[in-house]
């Protein structure tokens, strides 16, 4: 499989490329998760990446939301098969099985499923390692935490979410062996809810800065932000997760509390994918999104994180060297 | 003209006018946000351009209709006896795992391992719609309360079951939590060969028509041929009318309540497994969930007849199959839901005034035959 | 302004070519009518000649299509009910206008409620309540719930509520339709203090004789139209009737006796517990013979619901209850049925019929597992319907076809339909509670024909009435039943309905049966 | 029972609940039962239930059935989300209340003037609401708009402009936070009052205080005045309060666009606790506050009982998993409470009264306290997934205990027209 050793720039897209647009026949289409476009998350993040393959590769790109119960995912995919577009990326590991069936009703198409793994020959598994990232947000967590209390909250309690409470529990025993993890799921797995209820966040987190936690490390989506509030009520800090969000969330009184996010970058793995198959790159392989390639990491805009960097990157090197094998199960 | 079908001429023409406001109210939005009402009503009929491309549309569009079908048969089953059934919801998901599950744990030829998977099914939701019912019967727990309460433990209880007991093997890497995969003797055979027999390009396997579209026109039938024909379908209807009425004419009230809940479960069990035994294969934690809401939706717009339940549901299906048409379009899918909406509030409303003015002609009649005071001629 | 002279008082009420459509049916037809003030005025019509629409018109609540209604002299025009309020009519509705849920209070002031800084002035609305209560002798408790007041209590409100408002002109749609002939007259004696202090009263009943009793003038309407203004001195109840339907007013007298010495109902013991201390049913026994009548004398309340339903099995009770001989009191009521009980219900829109189903459904109604309208699990669509058709012939029901919905046919088809069918299970026992209630002479006439024809067969029958004069006229036997005991046994031969009255009332105490 | 002696049986009980509560705690060692935190959390969580039950209440009891709560929520937290961002809190109160009005509207529109079935009318709203504030979205918040410069998405509004405020109760909850010491202690009894207190006094958001307010004010406006007079008799029987005058459309209006108010409102508050828009953040409250007010018999204490219980559990499932377990031992202790009060009555009652139901009761009283007794020393932790459904389970067992005679308004769901009536 290509892009496997590509190093991933670390840029956020738009970037101006000095690289003219290349015109090309390559059509690429991209159906988003439940939320759809515009969820500045996930979602946005994979949309990032399509849209730097139209102004860096020269793509005509197409885009499709799932309607709001997802019973419609494989049928995007036919439709985006039927108009023509090759390669077709679906986001979100629910869109395994749908790509799996798309990619044998449409041999001569390639696919990329983000989150899961391939599950045909023309299937590319764009895979990112959640629980290397999270290790290094439990390692930050750990060594800046006065009270050796941390906290995680999940949205919902899929195996999705419970790699990021893996790595961050992971990450934060290594540093202290005998630090407490307050950890709480606001929803059963099913029951998307939990990555849209900021006031349920919030009263978990509560109730662990109450405890005496003073970190916590939230997977929860939207939730997260009652995650960031009750940080600043409590004057206490939070960590974000898949994007720098102490950029995205934009009121500065939840900004200053978010010491650090965990980097999935979406964008990445979409854009090098696509690159890859304009290259003539096939399918029937994973490309994991790890440490080693930036496809995770830790954000440090407004430096928090920055007397401890030694730390990190050496906790870093470790996992990129083999000698720690993070558990992407809790 | 007889007064049947003056009324039933009447319904159509109200719904088509209802149908067409929606449509245009949605345009007037269409066209605000900037976009032209005109290429999405040709998304809403756009099928695709190639034959393969029109076979997947037209499978997805049936796809879609019939759990709709069958969720608003279930609900429909209540509201004839004006119970509110609005557990549908968490109903079909718990049948759904179980069914899923036990049809898992064995391997029988096709003619034993479906019909088994559908009994469970149906078992299994009938079982779970007997809580609020034995709960409304013996201690007059209003049903809308202790549904709503069972929708939100059938979640977390599926939740716990697949990734629990029934969990099953799944592939390195794959997050999806589910059930075991069904042996392929329970998959139900589709139906792409209706295609070919249209002269079209059938989807290839492991898409297409599923097949379970035959059980739910069976099922349908069997509904009608129950609620219309049936003495329990009587008591049911009696009890719904006028409940007073009923227990005077002997009609055991309590037993009404369980057996039309029990019954409106056991359908509600089934709404699944079109997609488990015509698609995944398990259940898993992509579930489509909502069916059961949808489906008073459905039930109220096909006024808890058979038909009219297949009529709503086969509408919703189409609209909702324009999802993907109107991204290509540039138009915000979610049009879709508000047409939904809009079609549903204004069929209602139409159909109210044409209620209203078939009644009248009718009472007209009676009055008319009444102040001739002639012997009242019956038609035999 | 009308050029009235001085010398005559003004009508209170000049109604002049009133007419009022409906949809196929002209319901009121260039009514003219005249009220003077003070006056007790009646309006007599059968049934569907066009009263109750006529006061609606009256009072706000219908707009007639044509004519003008002049009230003291100045001519008026209603939108809602309240304009006519506003000038001082009330009116008491043929069917109670009561919320149940509400105090006597609540029901009374609704709509005119007195206020203070923004609430509701329970204190002056108790104070003038009881107030309007002593000078009219209306005794209602303002506080107690109207769901536990008796119907004799829940008239009363309604009067109150009108002369709460100030009424001068009030307007009674057949208010003694429910009650017994001591409440008659103790309404009566109030009819006549409020004429005595100036108040106008139009009346409406079908009961003639009270008619004839308590009116100044009377109007009749026959067919939506006005035929004939007679002065009440001048004419008797006969020619009134005449007047009326162009017919006789026919007498419910039962011919020769046709009881027979086989039990067919035998109720023993019968007790049901009441909310309270108060039982509702109270060691009630009782036999009913092959061919016998049996009639139950109460006023509303006493226990008559109670014992009905009992005995259909809808509500539980201690006792026994034998069926021909067999003991049917831990049976179902669909096995009571079954096994032979036919039952009219007291309101046939409640529990007699589903309105908004065709009459071959009605028919079938309470008659699911029997012949013919079953067929193993199946409804025999095709035999119902013939044995519907069979109904409408011999009842005469008035309908276009036995697919019309029910709600479409007038109230004493409907009660026709209904006699047809209980009658058709071939009952060995029918319970026929009010089964003239709101029904024309005619049809009232019918009725009754085809009761005393079931029982010259051998039907026997509990026979529930408020009509006094329905009930001594069919019943063999009478019991009077009071506060759910059964308190006294006569014979229908040599009691008046005043003396029943006395009875029912336990003005009178009863000779207890042993 | 007079007036006065439902009071005082109300406090009784209240204060028998404390006493349990805090017998629990101090038994299983579980702070959270009766810390501030989980009655702040709560409060929090049971106000936008009850609010949608509010409107439910005002809808109902003027005889309209309104399942589309859920959808006029969803109007309501966009709108509030949508205009929060722009104008401030103030306003984003204005908007919310306006956007679920405008829900009411079109169900009063439907019900009252066309006679649509109430129940499908409400499932029409629920699927407009999240239809319209999604297009809204798309339209409004898509990407290059002003909007979503200020960090909009398409399932999010920005943040609201401006606070809104919270308020405490001077010294005792705040400053030198006697009730917080006091709750430190963890004595029995006293620390638990204090607890409470506390939570329900420190911080809270005035739009939380307003909520609370309306309970009392819906009592007395729908019990004491003529307006709630003529209000509740559409809901009893419109045919004669329209022979009084009354003009029952109208009155139904009122209460409809009322009932979407205040679902709107809820959908407001929900905006104040997460600082904007979230797209289905509702999460079927509507439906919850639904339950609720019926849970309530339909009265504004009643319901306000419903949205605590559930705030209540819910916020102590979400504060510790653990706590949760506590409920075995809770009901254990109940059994045992009525297991002694049957045994004292068993003893004073005359022979005759003694059936064997009430021995068979008591039999499973006793076996059910044992089994629960059992379960609160085996589990230490429940799987989530059943702690995630404490507050579902416990008012379903709340129903099915307490004795049965909800009462809704008789004219409820009836389709009114005027001078109909069959
Ligand atoms: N709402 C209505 N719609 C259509 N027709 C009506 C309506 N109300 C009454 N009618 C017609 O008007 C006629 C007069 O009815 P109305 O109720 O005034 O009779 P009534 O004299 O009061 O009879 P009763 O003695 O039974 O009370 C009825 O026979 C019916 O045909
Ligand atoms: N709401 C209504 N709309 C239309 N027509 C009505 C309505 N109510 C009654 N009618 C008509 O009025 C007629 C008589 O109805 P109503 O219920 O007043 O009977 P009634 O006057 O009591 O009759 P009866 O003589 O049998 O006692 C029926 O023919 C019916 O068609
Ligand atoms: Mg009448
Ligand atoms: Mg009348």
């Amino acid at each position: 499989g290509g892009g496997g050793g590509t190093t991933a720039s670390q840029e956020p897209t738009g970037a101006a490329s000095s690289e003219a647009p290349k015109s090309s026949d390559l059509k690429v289409g991209l159906a988003f998760d439940v939320g759809g476009r515009g969820d500045k998350s996930f979602n946005d993040s994979a949309y990032a990446g399509l849209e730097k393959a139209k102004t860096e590769l020269g793509a005509e790109i197409k885009e499709l939301s799932p309607s709001a119960d997802g019973s419609n995912r494989g049928d995007l995919l036919r439709q985006l098969a039927d108009a023509g577009y090759n390669p077709i990326i679906g986001v979100g590991f629910a869109y395994a099985e749908d790509v799996k069936k798309a990619a044998e009703e449409y041999p001569d198409i390639q696919f990329a499923i983000v989150d899961s793994a391939s599950n045909a020959p023309n299937v590319t598994g764009l895979l990112f390692a959640e629980e290397q990232g999270s290790y290094l947000a439990g390692v930050a967590a750990a060594t800046k935490s006065k009270t050796g209390h941390v906290g995680f909250v999940g949205g919902v309690e899929s195996d999705l979410i419970k790699k990021f409470e893996a790595g961050f529990v992971a990450g934060v025993k290594s540093v202290k062996a005998d630090a407490k993890i307050d950890i709480k799921y606001l929803t059963p797995d099913g029951d998307f809810s939990g990555f849209k209820a900021p006031d349920k966040g919030k009263v978990a987190a509560e109730k662990m800065y109450q405890d005496g936690a003073d970190i916590i490390y939230h997977a929860s989506g939207d939730s997260g932000l009652g995650v960031f509030q009750a940080a600043a009520a409590a004057k206490k800090k939070a960590i974000g997760v898949d994007s720098d969000q102490r950029q995205t969330v934009k009121e500065t009184d939840l900004q200053s509390v978010i010491m650090t996010s965990m980097l999935k970058r979406v964008d990445v793995g979409v854009f090098e994918f696509i690159k890859a198959f304009q290259g003539g790159a096939k399918g029937g392989s994973n490309t994991t999104y790890d440490l080693k390639v930036d496809g995770v990491g830790l954000s440090t805009t407004g430096g928090e994180i920055d007397d401890i960097k030694d730390k990190l990157d050496a906790a870093k090197q470790d996992i990129v060297d083999g000698k720690i094998t993070v558990p992407a199960k809790p | 003209m007889p007064a049947g079908l003056n009324r039933a001429l009447l319904t159509v023409a109200g719904a088509v006018v209802a149908i067409v406001l929606a449509i245009a109210i949605c345009s007037v939005a269409i066209n605000v946000a900037g976009g032209d009402p005109l290429t999405a009503l040709t998304a809403l009929f756009d099928f695709g351009e190639t034959p393969r491309a029109q076979a997947n549309s037209i499978a997805t569009f049936l796809n879609r209709a019939v759990p709709l079908f069958i969720a608003g048969l279930a609900v429909a089953v209540g509201f004839r006896m004006n119970l509110f059934n609005i557990g549908v919801e968490g109903q079909y998901r718990i049948a759904a795992i179980c069914a899923a599950y036990v049809g898992s744990t064995f391997t029988a030829p096709a003619w034993i391992q479906i019909p088994v998977i559908i009994v469970v099914a149906a078992l299994v939701g009938g079982l779970y719609a007997l809580i609020p019912a034995v709960m409304k019967v013996t201690r007059g727990v209003n049903e809308v309360i202790a549904t709503i309460m069972l929708n939100y433990i059938a979640i977390n209880l599926a939740a716990f079951l697949v990734r629990g007991p029934f969990a099953g093997q799944r592939a390195e890497g794959q997050l999806t939590v589910t059930t075991p995969q069904l042996p392929d003797s329970a998959m139900f055979p589709d139906l792409n060969f209706l295609f070919e027999g249209f002269g079209m390009l059938p989807p290839t396997r492991g898409g297409g028509l599923w097949g379970f579209l035959i059980v739910a026109i069976l099922l349908g039938v069997v509904i009608w041929v129950v609620l219309e024909r049936t003495r329990f379908g009587f008591n049911v209807k009696a009890s719904g009318l006028n409940g007073p009425a009923a227990l005077a004419s002997g009609v055991n009230p309590k037993t009404m309540v369980i057996s039309a809940m029990v019954l409106s479960g056991a359908i509600a069990g089934l709404i699944g497994l079109p997609e488990i035994l015509g698609d995944r294969g398990a259940y898993n934690s992509n579930f489509t969930a909502g069916l059961g809401f949808l489906g008073i939706a459905v039930a109220l717009l096909g006024r808890n007849k058979p038909v009219g339940i297949a009529i709503a549901a086969l509408l919703f299906a189409f609209l909702d199959r324009a999802q993907g048409a109107l991204q290509f379009a540039d138009i915000p899918p979610s049009v879709i839901t508000i047409i939904q909406g809009a079609i549903v509030l204004l069929v209602v409303v139409a159909n109210e005034v044409t209620n209203r003015f078939a009644l009248r002609l009718e009472e007209r009649r009676a009055a008319q035959q009444l102040g001739r005071n002639t012997p009242v001629e019956v038609t035999a | 302004m009308s050029a009235d002279t001085l010398a005559t008082v003004k009508p209170a009420v000049e109604l002049e070519g009133i007419t009022k459509r409906f949809p196929g049916v002209v319901a009121n037809h260039d009514i003219r009518i005249t009220v003077q003030p003070g006056t007790v005025h009646a309006i007599v019509g059968e049934n569907g000649a066009g009263k109750s629409t006529l006061m609606k018109i009256l009072y706000g609540m219908q707009k007639p299509d044509e004519g003008t209604i002049r009230v003291n002299g100045a001519e008026v025009s209603f939108r809602t009910p309240s304009d006519a309020i506003a000038v001082g009519i009330g009116m008491v509705h043929q069917h109670f206008m009561l919320a149940d849920n509400f105090t006597v209070l609540e029901n009374i002031v609704l709509g005119a409620e007195p206020k203070r800084a923004g609430m509701l002035d329970t204190v002056k609305a108790r104070r003038r309540i009881v107030e309007l209560a002593e000078t009219h002798g209306l005794r209602v408790d303002p506080d107690k719930l109207v769901e536990d007041l008796g119907v004799g209590d829940r008239q009363r409100v309604e009067i109150l509520k009108v002369l709460y408002r100030g009424a001068r002109i009030l307007i009674l749609d057949e208010p003694t339709a429910v009650l017994v002939p001591q409440e008659v007259e103790e309404l009566f004696q109030n009819l006549r203090e409020l004429k005595a202090e100036g108040l106008t009263v139009i009346f409406i009943s079908h009961k003639l004789d009270e008619v004839l009793d308590i009116a100044d003038a009377i109007t009749v309407i026959r067919r939506g139209t006005t035929v004939a203004s007679v002065d009440p001195s001048e004419v008797t109840a006969r020619q009134l009737a005449e007047l009326m339907v162009g017919s006789e007013l026919p007498t419910p007298e039962t011919r020769e006796s046709t009881v027979t010495d086989t039990v067919t109902l035998k109720v023993s013991e019968l007790t049901m517990p009441g909310e309270g201390e108060r039982l509702l049913l109270d060691d009630v026994s009782f036999e009913i013979h092959q061919g016998e009548i049996l009639g139950i004398a109460g006023v509303e309340g006493n226990g008559q619901s109670e014992l009905i339903e009992a005995i259909m099995g809808i509500r539980p009770a201690q006792g026994r209850i034998e069926l021909t001989g067999q003991d049917i009191t831990t049976w179902s009521t669909l096995k009571r049925r079954e096994s032979g009980i036919g039952y009219i219900p007291e309101d046939r829109h409640r529990q007699g019929l589903l309105l908004e189903a065709s009459l071959w459904e009605n028919r079938v109604l309470g008659h699911q597992t029997r012949k013919p309208a079953r067929s193993g699990i199946w409804i025999d669509r095709r035999a119902a319907k013939a044995d519907t058709e069979r109904i409408v012939r011999d009842y005469d029901v008035r309908t276009p076809s036995v697919d019309t919905l029910a709600l479409a046919l007038s109230g004493g088809n409907q009660q026709k339909l209904i006699v047809g069918r209980e009658m058709s299970g071939e009952p060995a026992f029918l319970i026929a509670a009010h089964p003239t209630r709101g029904v024309d002479v005619g049809a009232q006439a019918a009725i009754w024909d085809h009761l005393r024809n079931a029982r010259a067969a051998g039907l026997a029958v509990l026979l529930i009435s408020a009509d006094l004069d329905e009930l001594i006229g069919l019943s063999d036997t009478i019991q009077v039943i009071y506060r759910g005991r059964l308190v006294a046994a006569l014979d229908p031969s040599d009691i008046t309905p005043e003396r029943l009255g006395g009875y029912m009332t336990g003005a009178i105490a009863g000779t207890e049966e042993t | 029972m007079t007036r006065v002696g439902k009071y005082h049986v109300a406090l009784i009980g209240v204060a028998a609940l404390i006493l349990l509560m805090s017998l629990v705690r101090v038994l299983s060692g579980q702070n959270d039962i009766t810390s501030s935190g989980t009655f702040a959390a709560a409060l929090l969580l049971a106000v936008p239930i009850g609010l949608a039950g509010l409107g439910g209440l005002w809808a109902e009891r003027a005889g309209v059935v309104n399942i589309g709560l859920e959808g006029m929520m969803v109007l309501g937290t966009w709108f509030a989300g949508w205009a929060g961002y722009q104008w401030g809190p103030v306003v984003a109160l204005v908007a919310g209340l306006l956007g679920g009005a405008l829900g009411g509207l079109l169900h009063a529109i439907a019900t009252v003037t066309f006679g649509v079935d109430h129940i499908i009318s409400g499932v029409a709203i629920n699927l407009l609401g999240p239809g319209i504030t999604r297009f809204l979205s798309e339209v409004l918040f898509k990407e290059g708009t002003q909007a979503a410069e200020a960090g909009a998405g398409i399932t999010t509004s920005p943040a609201i402009s401006g606070s809104t405020w919270q308020v405490s109760l001077p010294v005792l909850s705040d400053g030198p936070d006697l009730l917080g010491k006091l709750e430190s202690t963890h004595w029995f009894l006293l620390a638990d009052l204090a607890g409470i207190l506390r939570g329900l006094t420190h911080n809270v958001n005035v739009l939380v205080v307003l909520a609370v307010l309306l309970l009392p004010l819906t009592f007395f406006v729908l019990w004491h005045t003529a307006f709630g007079l003529r209000l509740r008799s559409a809901g009893e029987n419109p045919w004669a309060a329209e022979s009084l005058g009354v003009n029952v459309y109208l009155i139904k209006y009122v209460a409809v666009v009322i009932s979407g108010a205040f679902a709107g409102l809820g959908g407001v508050f929900l905006v104040f606790v997460s600082t904007k828009y979230v797209e289905g953040q509702t999460a079927g409250r509507g439906f919850i506050g639904l339950a609720a007010m019926i849970f309530g018999n339909w009265r504004p204490g009643g319901l306000a009982i419903g949205a605590s219980l559930f705030g209540y559990a819910d916020g102590l499932q979400l504060r510790s998993s653990t706590a949760v377990t506590s409920f075995f031992l809770f009901g254990a202790v109940l059994l045992l409470a009525y297991l002694i009060l049957q045994a004292r009555r068993l003893m004073t009652a005359d022979p005759a009264g003694r059936g064997v139901k009430q021995y068979v009761l008591m039999a499973a009283a006793v076996a059910g306290a044992i089994v629960l007794f059992w379960l609160w020393l085996v589990v230490d932790q429940l799987p989530n997934e059943f702690v995630f459904i404490t507050p579902h389970v416990l008012t379903l067992l709340v129903l099915l205990v307490a004795s049965q005679r909800l009462r809704m308004p008789k004219a409820d769901g009836v389709v009114y027209r005027r001078g109909e009536q069959h």
